[in-house]
């Protein structure tokens, strides 16, 4: 408890100094990191903690975007923009986080209705039906021009998300996650990973328990995606695509089968790109930044596969006290 | 308190088990044995809900449980040990008892993120809960390994573990002494005993260990090629010459 | 709708079979690794591009008859499936699945981007000789030289391979491979060789595969690999992983509700066609869960 | 350099699927800086290209336009597609520094982003009413058909405003079929065969699409015996027009671009010498030039405004009134800063890419 | 025949053969006993090569066998029978019988010996053409076995055989184990049956905990008090 308040303060103290002295560049850095790791952390309860491999968030991503957008757009720009608007969209215009939190519970809607059907499906059966819906999204998005301007995209979004609601968005959904996890909800859903049978026959049930993680984490998904929504501040239907899964993915396996590890693969994959930028302006040899992650990748997988931080997590209590703040 | 009738079960032209029939009393342990391939786990995965019924019916303290799924059946409080032992493989033995505890709990998801009282009460108890049974069954000092790198027989017994932390009512144990030398068997049927006692629980036996069948089992039932050839004491069953002509062998009887 | 005749329908029939023929001759080289280690090969796609690209590279310099290329090409997949197997495979053979998807998801960025590097993103034109285009008429129906020999093929590669593995000792070592590997040890196979060598011949087949595509569709670039690889992961999927059979399947029935949900929708709606394909696929899975020839026999005990 | 550096910023997706578009145009930047700071750069300063690749990732310009502008470009350059430029272009706006897009076309760009956003090459409408009008007087084109590349802005903009014109010229029975297609489809057996089934048959096809694939499409089109003249915009200028179908096939297509590769105006002359020194080999399209022009462009403007301020920049180039690049000459009147500017008509004929005429049309 | 010198096995960081000596010699059945855990399938799956020592040798026939691959071994004639079956869960009765002669190219042999399993097990028989993975457990013990049989191997070696088996089949093997040995089949028995494995066994090795405790004859080991108190029942 006073490790989580010291946690929160600390993260706090830190996100205001780099309000403070970062530059616009740094400071969207540091934000896309935050969004980063609410998708790792969000994708990592179906495919890390439920054993379910999903490659849907972009998918979720892009209905929380695009309801978000939509709803925080001013009802003038609608009117030239997207004039076929339905009427009681074309009129609203929604605060940023309300617009959020209803881009979330929109995406973890589509999330319980898709589910339903879809995880009696394992493995690879699933992987594939979660990559058509991302595809059948995608499809709607584009097509869908009246609502969302097809494959041109919103653009012009008003810029509302800064460090703080980024950092407010990462403190939730870490949050949760852990809470989750630490409870019977989440051990049935570990229990799901390592044997449905067995699972099952202690009284789990298997239709609940993969849904529940699917169904919150597309909630962060569709949050993340407002996020990004009002980061980029244009979005288009391929902004959230096949790519974007894989990387979320990636980010777990190098991190690890844990929160810690989602944490530690966001940042890295993250960071690493954008640190990597100046030795290719340097060189002009464009594509090296993929080249050199990919080999990284490769030795980390072969050093370590499974990932940097295994399955463990860091013990906040127990970090603080190695570290003598805590009594 | 468990009664099964006419039960059947196809396996494509199989028809691996047949008419079959049985009365559980609360407190009792049965037995259940037969050759190999003979229907027993067969009719475990039926009572369970894993398998589907192709007849019959199977009722729980007069509650009709047929073709219920198995977390149905299992939160209704009866819970199985499996013959090839399946544990929850990556994780520790601790970690695998506290799942099982999952039944017990009755907290919600706001109690989670409040930290509410009912919560941490729960999970106390879950904490205390673990460590008693794992003492119990005399595995305390596995506690922190990975489940799948522990040798057979410590499996063996973190699943009866795992079985009884989840309080049932009644245990279907499939197997518990395959893999085990005769001492550790010894220990096993203590163990099986008392906590019968302990927690008043009804127990259903497949075993062809029958040292132990015959030393816990107040009932037998014979079962080959999916009917049920001798019902009885084990005395009686044991000295059944179709029981021996089939299943035991006639050097044992000798 | 005046367009919709037999003569019209029979033509996507063929169309659809043509495009199977490739997609299904991708999907089993994947399906060959896939089963056989579990890996979703998500390089394989980028194979299919070298391939190509070898394919095009032998055609320039050889002006040598097509069944050569063929042939070379095949050897050039053969080699490269081996030192990808080698370096990058092998080591994480005991980490869980996802790792090694992870992995090829690595190699594939590597190809691509050093093929960006080394070729520029910019498409090339892949020329064929002008008697591979050489237009047939069968009935209503007219397709070109190069299509015959795509689904002639195809076809032959295809049956030889079901062969292959399902009565040589290779290939039921490869089965024994794809179910338990300590076993399969224990049996005295040797386990490497066999993973080496589905990994050569898959990766063969990729670029056989990427011969065809670029002799079909004219045109060959850096980045083209995705979306085959995509293609055959989805096939061998649909198809039930387990038998090299599914993906065939699979990969048929990709070619044709690709071809045919254009060919009978009305014009406007052909901007849904991946989502009724993907739809369709979908309640293809959810009515056989494990694929159309998958089944699922694991017993509880 | 007495007078130090002026740092121009490019921002171009130079891997994934843009890639082969993008990746020319930076050429052509490149390619400008090299012959202005050969000549002794622009106020006694040298030009330095901050180049970044941005991925073909929307994520990706919005934070590499972040980094050029925390950097100090005094301009941004960037991009053949405007799905890009609507994610980077915002914040140079709102940073007052100027962005021109050298290959984007969506004419209302600059009314969407503000008056720091420039276009180097025309609009589409202004291309799709020169092929319109091109094909109704010229060719006396009566009937035509429209395919669309459903999944990109700039192929569903072309269509739409050739249909406009289109439809304005010849009235609304002139569209027989409007059909669809999506970008890197590879079979059109189905389109193709909805064509041959129509009756009346149409006097030609307008196709609109990018250059990664409108070479197949001739291919296939060609090859299932369709002979009418075919017709496109500047997504056509690409080698692969007429190198995937060959020069057999490669037949009859009519289509509008920036600059015609055989002008004999040295400029163009030049810019193909120089840039085949440069890189090893001709130019692979038009947006190297339209690339080449963009920065040409960026340093008249620092030279009319003797600064280097963004604003001052900004404010000489919306005056700009005749540079004669590569692509065409380039004003921008009246306020627009989309270029008024000609359209260059081409014609295929047997694999040969000719020279028709340049074209204004009234708007 | 088999010879283990100072054998160390670690399991990542885990140390768990320490340093182990065991020999069979040529025409012997040898048991191994011990506790659950005490390293009895460690010791079989490091022979066989599925596991590699850190430290010591393996010599087999006098040859230094510590490195070598598995499908080395089992040319070499040795037959593991591994503990859990390890199945080839998709494949009939009859594959995995077929796979157990994997090795060998004498087809009519390998059909005689095909016949001489079925009439050891019949009910794998009956089951011929059934998927491995949905036989009874015991008809799985049954397969394992008879697979291992299938290679004719000089060294037979066993992990827990009667595992999960009806009385009157485990009888059967055990005379299945003598008989072989008979035709001369060296064997390594791992059982927790140990009364039974000590009555048909030559000489025997005790395990505790990664190290061999004890070893001798198979009667003297079955005549010691320790022994008979931890691993032979009251
Ligand atoms: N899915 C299935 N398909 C076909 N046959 C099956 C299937 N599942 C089980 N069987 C067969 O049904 C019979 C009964 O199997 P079951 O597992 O119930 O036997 P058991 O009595 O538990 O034997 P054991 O003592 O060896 O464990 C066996 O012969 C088995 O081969
Ligand atoms: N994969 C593994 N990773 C880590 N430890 C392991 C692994 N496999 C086995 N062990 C450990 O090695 C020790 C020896 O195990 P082993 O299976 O050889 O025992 P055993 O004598 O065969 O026991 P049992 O009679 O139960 O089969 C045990 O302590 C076990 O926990
Ligand atoms: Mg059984
Ligand atoms: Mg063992």
């Amino acid at each position: 408890m006073i490790a989580g308040i010291y946690t929160l303060v600390i993260l706090g103290g830190i996100s205001y100094t780099m309000e403070r002295t970062l530059n616009d560049y740094h400071l969207t850095v540091v934000e896309f990191l935050g969004i980063y790791v609410i998708l790792a952390v969000s994708l990592a309860l179906t495919n890390s903690f439920t054993g379910l491999f999903s490659l849907g968030h972009p998918a979720f991503m892009a209905i929380g975007a695009y309801i978000s957008a939509i709803l925080t757009f001013p009802p003038i720009r609608k009117a030239i923009m997207m004039p076929a608007l339905p009427h009681f969209l074309a009129n609203m215009q929604l605060p940023f986080c309300l617009a959020v939190i209803i881009g979330g519970v929109i995406a973890a809607l589509s999330a319980f209705i898709i589910g339903f059907p879809v995880l009696r499906l394992r493995g690879h059966y699933l992987a594939v039906a979660t990559i058509g819906f991302m595809i059948i999204v995608q499809v709607l998005i584009t097509n869908m021009n009246s609502l969302t301007r097809g494959p041109l995209g919103i653009n012009g979004i008003y810029p509302y998300t800064d460090i703080w609601w980024v950092y407010i968005w990462v403190v939730v959904t870490v949050y949760t996650v852990w809470r989750v996890l630490n409870s019977r909800f989440g051990r049935a859903m570990l229990a799901i990973r390592e044997d449905e049978i067995a699972a099952e026959s202690l009284g789990i049930s298997l239709t609940y328990f993969k849904l529940f993680p699917l169904v919150l984490g597309a909630f962060f998904a569709g949050v993340a995606g407002g996020l990004w929504a009002h980061l980029v501040t244009a979005i288009t239907p391929s902004s959230f695509s096949l790519p974007l899964a894989f990387l979320l993915v990636v980010m777990l396996v190098i991190g690890g089968k844990s929160i810690t590890g989602a944490i530690i693969g966001a940042l890295l994959i993250g960071i690493v790109s954008e640190l990597l930028r100046p030795l290719e302006m340097a060189t002009q040899m464009y594509g090296l930044t993929q080249i050199v992650t990919a080999i990284g990748l490769l030795a980390i997988l072969i050093k370590k596969p499974g990932g940097i931080a295994g399955s463990k997590e860091i013990n906040l209590v127990s970090l603080y006290k190695s570290l003598k703040v805590l009594r | 308190m468990l009664k099964v009738d006419g039960l059947k079960k196809w396996f494509g032209g199989l028809l691996a088990v047949n008419d079959y029939s049985v009365r559980l009393e609360e407190g009792e342990i049965v037995g259940l044995i037969g050759p190999n391939g003979a229907g027993k786990t067969t009719v475990f995965n039926l009572i369970t809900g894993v398998l589907k019924p192709s007849a019959g019916s199977i009722k729980f303290e007069d509650r009709e449980i047929t073709g219920l799924k198995p977390d149905k059946i299992a939160s209704i409080g009866i819970i199985r040990t499996f013959q090839n032992v399946r544990l929850f493989g990556g994780l520790t033995v601790e970690e695998n008892l506290r799942i099982a505890h999952y039944t017990r709990h009755n907290y919600r998801l706001y109690d989670v993120f409040l930290s509410s009282k009912r919560f941490r009460k729960e999970e106390e108890k879950l904490f205390s809960d673990v460590s008693e049974y794992l003492n119990l069954v005399g595995i305390y000092s596995f506690k922190g390994y990975r489940a799948e790198d522990l040798p057979y027989g410590i499996q063996k017994r973190v699943e009866i573990a795992r079985a009884l932390i989840s309080k049932p009512r009644l245990l279907l144990m499939d197997e518990p002494a395959a893999g085990l030398n005769p001492n550790e068997t010894e220990e096993i049927m203590e163990l099986v005993v008392r906590v019968r006692e302990m927690f008043n629980l009804t127990i259903f036996l497949i075993e062809h260990d029958m040292k132990m069948v015959m030393g816990i089992c107040s009932r037998v039932q014979v079962l080959n090629r999916g009917e049920l050839i001798a019902e009885g004491t084990p005395e009686e069953v044991q000295n059944d010459p179709q029981v021996i002509e089939a299943y035991l062998g006639r050097k044992r009887v000798a | 709708m005046s367009f919709l005749s037999i003569g019209y329908i029979l033509q996507q029939v063929a169309n659809g079979f043509i495009l199977g023929s490739i997609y299904s001759l991708v999907a089993i080289g994947f399906s060959m690794i896939f089963s056989i280690i579990g890996l979703i090969n998500f390089s394989h796609g980028d194979i299919l591009m070298l391939g190509a690209f070898s394919a095009l590279a032998f055609i320039t310099a050889l002006h040598g008859p097509i069944w050569v290329v063929f042939g070379m090409v095949g050897v050039v997949g053969f080699l490269i499936g081996i030192a990808i197997e080698r370096v990058a495979f092998r080591p994480i053979r005991s980490a869980p699945q996802v790792t090694g998807f992870i992995t090829s998801l690595a190699i594939s960025s590597l190809i691509e981007n050093f093929g960006i590097l080394v070729l520029t993103a910019q498409p090339r034109s892949f020329n064929i000789p002008d008697y591979l285009n050489g237009l047939l008429n069968v009935g209503a129906v007219s397709f070109r030289v190069i299509d015959a020999i795509i689904v002639a093929l195809s076809t032959t590669i295809v049956i030889s391979l079901y062969m292959y593995t399902k009565y040589t000792r290779m290939g039921m070592a490869m089965r024994a491979t794809a179910q338990n590997i300590d076993a399969s040890r224990l049996m005295g196979i040797n386990v490497n060789r066999v993973i080496m060598i589905a990994f050569a011949i898959g990766s063969s087949l990729a670029a056989i595969a990427g011969l065809m595509w670029g002799a079909k569709f004219g045109q060959i670039s850096p980045l083209m690999g995705f979306l085959p690889g995509l293609k055959a992961f989805v096939a061998a999927v649909i198809g039930g992983i387990r038998d090299i059979r599914g993906a065939v399947l699979g990969g048929y029935v990709l070619g044709f509700s690709e071809v045919l949900f254009v060919g009978l929708l009305p014009p406007d709606m052909s901007g849904y066609r991946d989502a009724f394909v993907f739809t369709l696929l979908i309640v293809i899975l959810l009515i056989k869960p494990e694929g159309m020839l998958g089944r699922e026999e694991e017993v509880i005990k | 350099y007495a007078g130090g550096v002026i740092k121009i910023g490019a921002l171009y997706n130079l891997t994934g699927e843009m890639s082969s578009i993008d990746a020319p145009a930076l050429n052509g930047v490149k390619l400008a800086a090299k012959e202005v700071n050969e000549k002794g750069g622009v106020l006694g300063k040298k030009i330095r290209i901050i180049a970044i690749d941005t991925k073909t990732n929307q994520k990706e310009c919005a934070t590499a336009a972040r980094q050029l502008l925390s950097e100090g470009v005094v301009a941004g350059i960037g991009y053949g597609d405007t799905t890009y430029v609507l994610a980077a272009a915002p914040l140079f706006q709102k940073k007052h520094v100027p962005f021109i897009t050298s290959g984007a076309t969506l004419p209302e760009l600059p009314k969407m982003i503000g008056n720091y956003m420039f276009l180097v090459p025309f609009g589409d409408n202004v291309q799709a009413y020169a092929m319109a009008d091109f094909l109704y007087k010229d060719l006396h084109v009566r009937r035509v058909i429209i395919w669309t590349n459903k999944a990109t802005d700039y192929t569903l903009a072309l269509s739409k405003y050739f249909k406009e014109r289109f439809t304005k010229l010849t009235g609304k029975k002139s569209i027989l079929l409007e059909d669809f297609f999506q970008t890197g489809d590879k079979d059109y057996s189905a389109q193709i065969a909805r064509v041959k089934a129509l009756k009346p048959q149409p006097d030609a096809l307008f196709i609109s699409s990018i250059p990664d694939d409108i070479g197949i499409i001739v291919k296939q089109v060609r090859e299932a015996g369709i002979k009418q003249p075919i017709a496109g915009g500047d997504g056509y200028d690409t080698p692969l027009l007429v190198k995937v179908p060959g020069p057999k096939l490669a037949n009859d297509i009519y289509y509008t671009t920036h600059q015609a590769w055989d002008n004999p105006d040295p400029v163009v002359q030049n810019f193909i010498k120089n840039y085949k020194r440069m890189f090893g080999h001709e130019p692979e399209n038009a947006f190297a030039a339209l690339g080449y022009d963009a920065l040409m462009l960026v340093v008249r403007a620092i030279k009319r405004a003797g600064s280097d301020n963004p604003a001052a920049i900004r404010d000489a180039l919306a005056k700009e009134k005749g540079y004669h690049g590569v692509a065409g000459t380039i004003s921008y009147k009246n306020g627009s800063r989309v270029p008024q500017k000609a359209v260059a008509i081409m014609k295929v004929e047997q694999g040969k890419i000719k020279f028709v005429k340049m074209v204004m049309p009234n708007m | 025949m088999l010879e283990l010198k100072g054998v160390d096995v670690y399991y990542g960081k885990l140390y768990i053969l320490k340093g182990i000596n065991v020999s069979v010699k040529k025409g012997e059945i040898v048991t191994i006993i011990g506790a659950n855990g005490a390293g009895k399938t460690t010791t079989l799956r490091t022979i066989s090569g599925l596991v590699h020592p850190r430290g010591g040798s393996i010599y087999y026939n006098g040859k230094e066998i510590t490195r070598e691959s598995s499908n080395n071994i089992v040319k070499m004639g040795i037959s593991h029978c591994p503990e859990g079956r390890q199945l080839f869960p998709y494949m009939t009765v009859r594959e995995n019988l077929l796979l157990g002669a994997y090795l060998r190219n004498d087809t009519n042999a390998i059909k005689e010996d095909m016949e001489w399993v079925y009439s050891i097990f019949p009910i794998l028989a009956e089951r011929q053409k059934q998927i491995a993975g949905t036989l009874s457990g015991g008809e799985q013990e049954m397969l394992a076995i008879g697979r291992a049989l299938m290679s004719r191997p000089k060294l037979l070696m066993l992990d827990e055989p009667s595992l999960g088996l009806a009385p009157i089949v485990v009888d059967k093997i055990f005379d299945v184990i003598k008989e072989l040995n008979g035709k001369g089949v060296t064997i390594l028995l791992v059982e927790q049956n140990a009364n039974m494995a000590l009555e048909i066994a030559h000489r025997g090795y005790v395990m505790e905990t990664g190290k061999i405790s004890l070893q001798g004859s198979a009667r003297e080991l079955f005549e010691d008090e320790a022994v008979k108190r931890a691993y032979l029942g009251g």
